[in-house]
């Protein structure tokens, strides 16, 4: 549809924020943890922070959190009786203060949980979904969105995008069918939209490199030294692939208690070791530099061939995140 | 038994040597006690892993005793020792953490003493049922009974 | 997929009067991986046994849960049935119905109900057993026996005459242990000595005994068949090979006061003695604590008049390892020290004195050449009063056990006592007369009837002494219970028999379990009342509980039986419950790390290290190993590696881990 | 730090070591681990008061031995971990050389594991107030606020073992959380899986912990996980006296006394 521009007063986002909680909505947003900012339950608005660059976590977990039931079973000698978790209700969440590299990623998301096969969890989850995203007015050495086809105001993946105007009101652009139904219900406090341009008010993101040399390069970059080197320091712990937004790799876990249990499907980290051991003690991937390797490709290479988009947003939060200062920019950079 | 009164359910971890064979005793003797300890054998306190007791409480236990030979009366001449210096430290661990160690009971029972095991597991049960259900550590692990959430 | 056999036993009524058998049979078959299940009257029958042979047979079955009374009991009998039936033994698991859930609770659905949870929690540890194979180690021929009294004196000739090598230890400087003090025996009145005297010199003189006197247990490691015993020899300041045991340095030694430990300080003895004439070996020893040399650094009278320049003041304690395959303990029993009964004035009064003093009195070889004289004033007593039960059964002075031998020893010193001096006249103050035992109970009739000894049912409240009298008052509770007070001359207290000091110590050197008196405890009241719980350590006599001669001898014979059963064997197999390192995969090979804590934690020194290396030789890896030969199977090491990749065989991580579950998750 | 180049360098150029381990410049104001491979490079080491990361956590790492006998810049904490490191015979003493650094950040050198532990028992382990006061208050909640607090904290885990990954004494090639028979540890990072994962860490760690922090640094979600080892610290040294690591000293949970205190047990 035809993004349609409106204006919303600086007071009027606390009003939709309380008749939002009036509906029974479950809001996910920024929240202060310590020095870190984190994607949680708030159910007051004055816990919502607004100046910050991205969150620690990502927002995938609304989607695709990191531990979901998908069936709980009851064995008896004779038969097994079994309950299908996708017939939850499943809440209904509003996505607020995300960043446009947030929204950007439930693209390639939805993507992976819909190609080969329509996963019922997912989409049920997503369709309670309300994405509410602010652009970004600032960002850090470690951002490349618009190296990615992404960008500080991009719009894309949001149902409604907020801008921050110099006079402290935003500019709101609702881009989805969803976001127009939510206006609508709220159309005191959606008004007129406003003269000011958006761009100015927009962090300056640097264009690193281009996605699509990187692809093309990656191509025959296979048997290539760089792998190693640029993953030496790597400890092979999860943290880059559980902060990523578009990582969606999971294991397949029952926990039994006696004769019952439950089927889980867990987040899981192609940079563990044990990811891909196989039972005969034989490892296709034997080295860190290996699952670097992986990871790298899978995101700029194989991503992009089989869906529509890349599988890295360029929200920087791997290379935040890594205790050993692993970076991906770098990494990509000196392909 | 008053019936729907709060039955504890608690698992002693027992020596095969002394506390196994202090439980036979009480046996023998016909003291009686509570239904709600149960009984699982070790060849030694030694052998007696802190995971175990953590699972007992993820699996729904209300209590724990851990008992074994008095010092010096191991029958593997050290196991108590080394058991007795990790449930310091476990003990200390766990109370940092919330985890309430009143729930855990432990205790020395000779193959002589069948009077005391039965004391033991008396005292234990009321204790327990004094605190309540564990209704904490069930809260935890009742996570995934929880609606489906993120 | 398991299929397991579960077996219900009534035993009689002992397990089905309070827990609903039936049903706990019926919850057991609806588990999953149960082929069969049922109850039965007494399972460990013969009949009861046949089912389950028929069973494993018929269903296949790949498991056995026998939920019956406590595995201590009845395992080896189940594991031994369903070897007969062709199943490995440790596929069979018991569940303890009886001891821990009929026995301690009354009939309630909450019992049965728990019965249930127990049967449930055996059925998921079976489904994690595997079989195992026993294993064998050898058996060092040669028994150690502590304490040279007649209990150890009998075990050792009865061990040494099966043709096997015996270390007895005594830690005085003589054996003959209480006996040799004793004068005559019940019920025959024949002379101790000349009983015990000839089998001291055959212990001396047999080849296969080494007898090491004054010398005591330090040290006990290892296990059935391979212990390792330390003996810590004390110093006796001689050298025994060159002292011929002229004993003139006994005479010559100037410190002669010292109150004579075997005349229970009724007489003396020098500094350098031999404790009693026929002392075996008969060669003195310098009690430390009192001789002239080692307290005041001068004197060596005995040195100067060895005619064989024996003494050795530089002699120190030796500590001697010796391997041997079994223990006979035999350290015997000690009189009560009175002292506790302000009541009867002992150690007050000279002239009250306890039983075993009485038996010196009595004996020839004693300090009165066997008259009896009181202490005091060397007066022959004319009223001479019996205090029985001094102690014993009598909760409030912490002994409520009987000590089983003094009513017949007093019933004897009585009667010597009337041999001895005629016309004197003799009281015992008795609760009741225990003289079961053969010929016994003629033997107290003859006291009554023959020697007029007189019996007085009842209890004494005190003695005091009044006009060079023993002033006893007590009361006749069969002639409606009157007071009645004698003027004895002499009293003597049927002091209490209790284990001797030390004996606590001593059962934790050897790891053997002890009971609230600190009497050594069998492994079963009934039926296995030589063995301890502990494979390969035996008891023998009055250490065990107080026993009568005849009892400890027969004792004794069967300690000796069971070494010589044991010795019988040139390899023993053991219980497979070992520790075991695993091995995984290449690259791995082993999840262990080699950071060997496993191998510190362990008691027996049994885990050592392991080169897991390619087909070059080259050295992959370093890991624990164990040593199942000298593994005992504590599991220590288990609970303590990080990495779980030791692992015991019988209490395995699955197996424990399920047993948890299980017991919490009922269905 | 030019004598830490100097020495680098020299080591490199004379095939002492074929790899230096150390702290080079990293993204933004962060340093990282580098590993220096030619003598050429040398010049990349730095060392200053960012450089916090454990460095021994790569002794044990399969990539970094490929690399051969390495040469390791060591500050404190660094040194604590080789040291607990070589009394669990993870590492021979030939097989690396360390560069220690001093509190004054002086480089000192040293020619057995045994001059490390002399060296270190002047700098010994102290935790600091603001833990103890954190600890102390913890400890002062009601036990079900205490565990609140905790299940609050733990709720955030995703067990991404960042954790395990960056402690140096988690060298184990498989770790019991990656144990399924039995599965001792949920792999799902519900709470209670990442409560029972952090206990056994914890566990896991006592009596050997050199208090390095590596684990509270490396964790993304800032749960702090450090207090639960510093706590165990401070009960080892209340009940056993002994406190941080040593070769000859056995370790806390390996050995025992006798005369432990009892008081809890009946």
């Amino acid at each position: 549809m035809e993004i349609e521009k409106y204006l919303i007063r600086k007071s009027s986002l606390e009003k939709l924020f309380i008749k939002l909680i009036g509906k029974g909505k479950t809001i996910y947003a920024p929240k202060l943890k310590g020095e870190m900012a984190l994607f949680e339950n708030v159910t007051a608005f004055t816990e919502i922070i607004e100046e910050y660059i991205v969150t620690t976590n990502s927002a995938k977990s609304v989607v695709f959190p990191k531990v979901e039931k998908v069936f709980s079973y009851k064995k008896s000698k004779e038969d097994t009786e079994i309950t299908d978790a996708s017939t939850n209700p499943y809440p209904e969440v509003v996505l607020w203060g995300s960043r446009p590299c947030d929204a950007a990623a439930f693209i390639p998301l939805t993507d992976t949980f819909n190609r080969d096969y329509t996963d019922v969890i997912y989409n049920k989850r997503l369709n309670n979904l309300i994405i509410l995203s602010f652009s970004c007015s600032q960002c850090d050495e470690y951002c490349f969105c618009t190296s990615v086809n992404g960008g500080p105001g991009n719009t894309a993946g949001s149902d409604i995008l907020f801008t921050k105007l110099s006079t402290g009101d935003y500019l709101a652009e609702v881009i989805t069918e969803k976001g127009k139904l939510l206006a609508t219900e709220n159309s005191d406090l959606f008004e007129a939209k406003p003269e000011e341009d958006k761009e100015q008010n927009l962090a300056k993101v640097t264009a690193y490199f281009n996605q699509d040399e990187i692809q093309a390069k990656l191509q025959n970059l296979f048997e290539n030294p760089i792998w190693d080197e640029k993953s030496r320091a790597c400890l092979g712990c999860g943290t880059c692939v559980f902060v990523c937004p578009v990582c969606s790799c999971f294991d397949i876990q029952d926990e039994a208690h006696g004769g019952k249990g439950t089927r889980l499907r867990c987040w899981d980290s192609c940079g563990f070791g044990l990811f891909t051991l196989h039972t005969s003690g034989h490892n296709p991937r034997e080295t860190q530099g290996a699952r670097w390797r992986q990871r790298m490709m899978h995101k700029f290479l194989y991503m992009p061939d089989k869906t529509r988009v890349a599988g890295c947003v360029g929200c920087g939060r791997c290379s935040r995140a890594c205790p050993a200062d692993i970076n991906i920019l770098d990494t990509v950079c000196s392909i | 038994m008053i019936m729907n009164e709060f039955e504890p359910k608690i698992v002693a971890f027992v020596c095969n040597w002394c506390t196994y064979a202090g439980a036979d005793l009480t046996g023998t003797s016909r003291i009686k006690y509570a239904q709600n300890v149960k009984i699982i054998r070790f060849p030694c306190t030694g052998r007696i892993d802190f995971m175990l007791l953590l699972k007992a409480f993820g699996e729904g236990a209300d209590g724990i005793i851990v008992s074994g030979c008095h010092p010096n009366d191991c029958h593997y001449t050290s196991g108590n020792f080394h058991a007795r210096r990790r449930w310091i430290m476990f003990r200390g661990l766990l109370d940092l953490l919330g985890i309430d160690v009143r729930r855990i009971q432990y205790s020395w029972v000779s193959a002589a003493e069948g009077a005391k095991w039965a004391d033991i597991v008396n005292t234990t049960v009321t204790a327990i049922r004094e605190l309540g259900p564990y209704t904490d550590y069930a809260k935890v692990a009742g996570y995934l009974e929880k609606e489906a959430k993120v | 997929m398991s299929k397991i056999g579960v077996f219900i036993c009534h035993c009689g009524e002992n397990i089905s009067a309070t827990v609903d058998v039936v049903k706990v049979a019926e919850e057991a078959g609806k588990l999953e991986g149960v082929a069969f299940s049922t109850d039965y009257k007494y399972m460990c029958s013969d009949p009861g046994q046949t089912i389950i042979k028929q069973m494993i047979k018929e269903k296949g079955l790949t498991g056995v849960v026998v939920a019956a009374c406590s595995p201590r009991m009845h395992e080896p009998t189940f594991r031994k049935a369903c070897s007969e039936a062709g199943l490995n033994p440790y596929m069979c698991e018991m569940s303890n119905l009886r001891e821990h859930c009929s026995w301690v609770h009354d009939k309630s659905d909450a019992t049965t109900q728990k019965a249930i949870d127990l049967v449930r929690t055996l059925v998921e540890k079976v489904k994690y057993n595997k079989p195992l194979h026993n294993i064998k180690v050898p058996v060092t021929k040669t028994a150690l026996v502590i304490g040279g009294g007649i209990a150890g004196i009998q075990a050792s000739l009865d061990i040494a005459n099966a043709g096997h090598q015996v270390v007895l230890i005594e830690k005085d400087p003589s054996i003959g242990g209480h006996m040799s003090q004793l004068s005559e025996t019940f019920p025959t009145l024949d002379c101790s000595q000349c009983i015990l005297t000839p089998r001291m010199v055959e212990v001396a003189q047999h080849p296969n005994i080494t007898l090491l006197t004054y010398a005591e247990l330090e040290k006990l490691e290892g296990f059935i068949g391979n212990f390792k015993a330390t003996i810590r020899k004390k110093a006796k300041s001689i050298d025994e090979k060159l002292c011929t045991g002229c004993g003139l340095c006994t005479t010559k030694c100037p410190t002669k006061k010292i109150p004579s430990e075997f005349n229970t300080g009724l007489g003396f003895r020098p500094a350098i003695y031999v404790p009693f004439p026929q002392a075996v070996p008969n060669k003195p020893v310098i009690d430390k604590l009192n001789c002239q040399y080692y307290l005041k650094g001068k004197c060596k009278v005995c040195e100067k008049v060895c005619p064989t320049g024996a003494i050795r003041f530089d002699q120190e304690d030796e500590l001697v390892e010796m391997e041997v395959g079994a223990v006979v303990a035999a350290t015997g029993f000690n009189v009560m020290e009175p002292s506790g009964f302000p009541e009867y004035g002992y150690g007050k009064y000279k002239d009250v004195i306890t039983g075993l003093q009485f038996e010196r009195l009595a004996s020839a070889s004693g300090p009165t050449l066997g008259e009896i004289r009181r202490p005091s004033d060397g007066a022959i007593p004319k009223k001479i009063v019996f205090i029985a039960c001094a102690g014993s059964r009598d909760p409030a002075k912490g002994i409520p056990y009987c000590s089983k031998i003094c009513c017949m020893y007093t019933a004897k010193h009585a009667m010597l006592y009337q041999h001895k001096v005629h016309g004197g006249e003799s009281y015992i103050f008795y609760m009741d007369i225990r003289a079961g035992g053969k010929n016994y109970e003629e033997f107290t009739r003859r006291a009554i009837v023959d020697d007029e000894v007189n019996y007085i049912r009842g209890r004494v409240s005190k003695v005091y002494e009044e006009n060079g009298k023993l002033i006893v008052k007590g009361v006749d509770t069969l002639l409606n219970a009157k007071p009645v007070e004698i003027e004895a001359d002499m009293v003597v207290l049927a002091s209490a028999a209790v284990a001797n000091p030390g004996s606590e110590e001593l059962a934790q050197r050897m790891h053997i379990s002890y009971d609230a008196y600190n009497f050594f405890s069998e492994a079963h009241p009934k039926l296995k009342p030589v063995e301890t719980n502990t494979a390969g350590i035996f008891l023998a006599g009055a250490c065990q509980a107080p026993k009568d001669i005849p009892e400890t001898v027969s004792q004794a014979s069967g300690a000796a039986a069971k070494v010589a059963i044991l010795f019988s064997q040139n390899e023993l197999s053991r219980e497979p419950v070992v520790a075991v390192v695993n091995r995984s995969p290449a690259p791995l090979y082993s999840t262990c790390v080699g950071c060997f804590m496993c191998a510190t934690a362990c008691p027996y020194q049994a885990i050592g290290e392991e080169l897991i290396t390619d087909r070059k030789g080259n050295v992959i890896k370093r890991v624990a190993k164990v040593n199942p030969g000298l593994c005992q199977g504590c599991g220590t090491c288990v609970a303590f590696c990080r990495s779980k990749s030791i692992d015991i065989d019988g209490y395995s991580n699955e197996q424990m881990y399920s047993e948890v579950m299980a017991l919490l998750n009922a269905e | 730090m030019n004598e830490l180049i100097k020495k680098a360098t020299t080591l490199l150029e004379s095939s002492a070591v074929q790899v230096v381990i150390g702290y080079g410049k990293g993204s933004a104001s962060r340093t990282r681990a580098i590993f220096v491979t030619q003598p050429a490079d040398c010049d990349k080491l730095i060392f200053d008061s960012r450089c916090v990361q454990n460095l021994a956590v790569y002794l044990t790492k399969a990539e970094i031995k490929k690399l051969g006998k390495p040469a390791i810049v060591a500050p404190i904490p660094v040194l604590r971990s080789i040291l607990q490191l070589a009394a669990e015979n993870q590492l021979k003493e030939d097989g690396l050389i360390v560069l220690g650094i001093s509190p004054e950040s002086e480089l000192v050198e040293f020619e057995s594991f045994a001059a490390i532990e002399t060296f270190l028992a002047s700098n010994k382990i102290e935790i600091e107030d603001k833990y103890k006061k954190k600890i102390e208050q913890i400890k002062a909640m009601p036990v079900s606020e205490r565990f609140d607090f905790w299940v609050k904290e733990l709720e955030l885990c995703f067990k991404c073992y960042a954790c395990r990954a960056a402690c140096p004494l988690c060298y184990c090639t498989r770790c019991t959380v990656e144990n399924n028979q039995p599965q001792w540890i949920p792999a799902a990072s519900h709470t209670l899986g990442n409560l029972e994962w952090h206990v056994m860490r914890a566990m896991h760690l006592a009596g050997r912990c050199t208090d390095c922090e590596a684990c509270y640094n490396a964790c993304p979600m800032g749960i702090p996980i450090h207090l639960l080892t510093k706590s165990m610290l401070q009960d080892v040294e209340e009940n056993f006296g002994t406190y941080g690591p040593s070769l000859n000293k056995q370790n806390t949970l390996s050995s025992f006394n006798p005369d432990d205190k009892e008081s809890f047990i009946r």
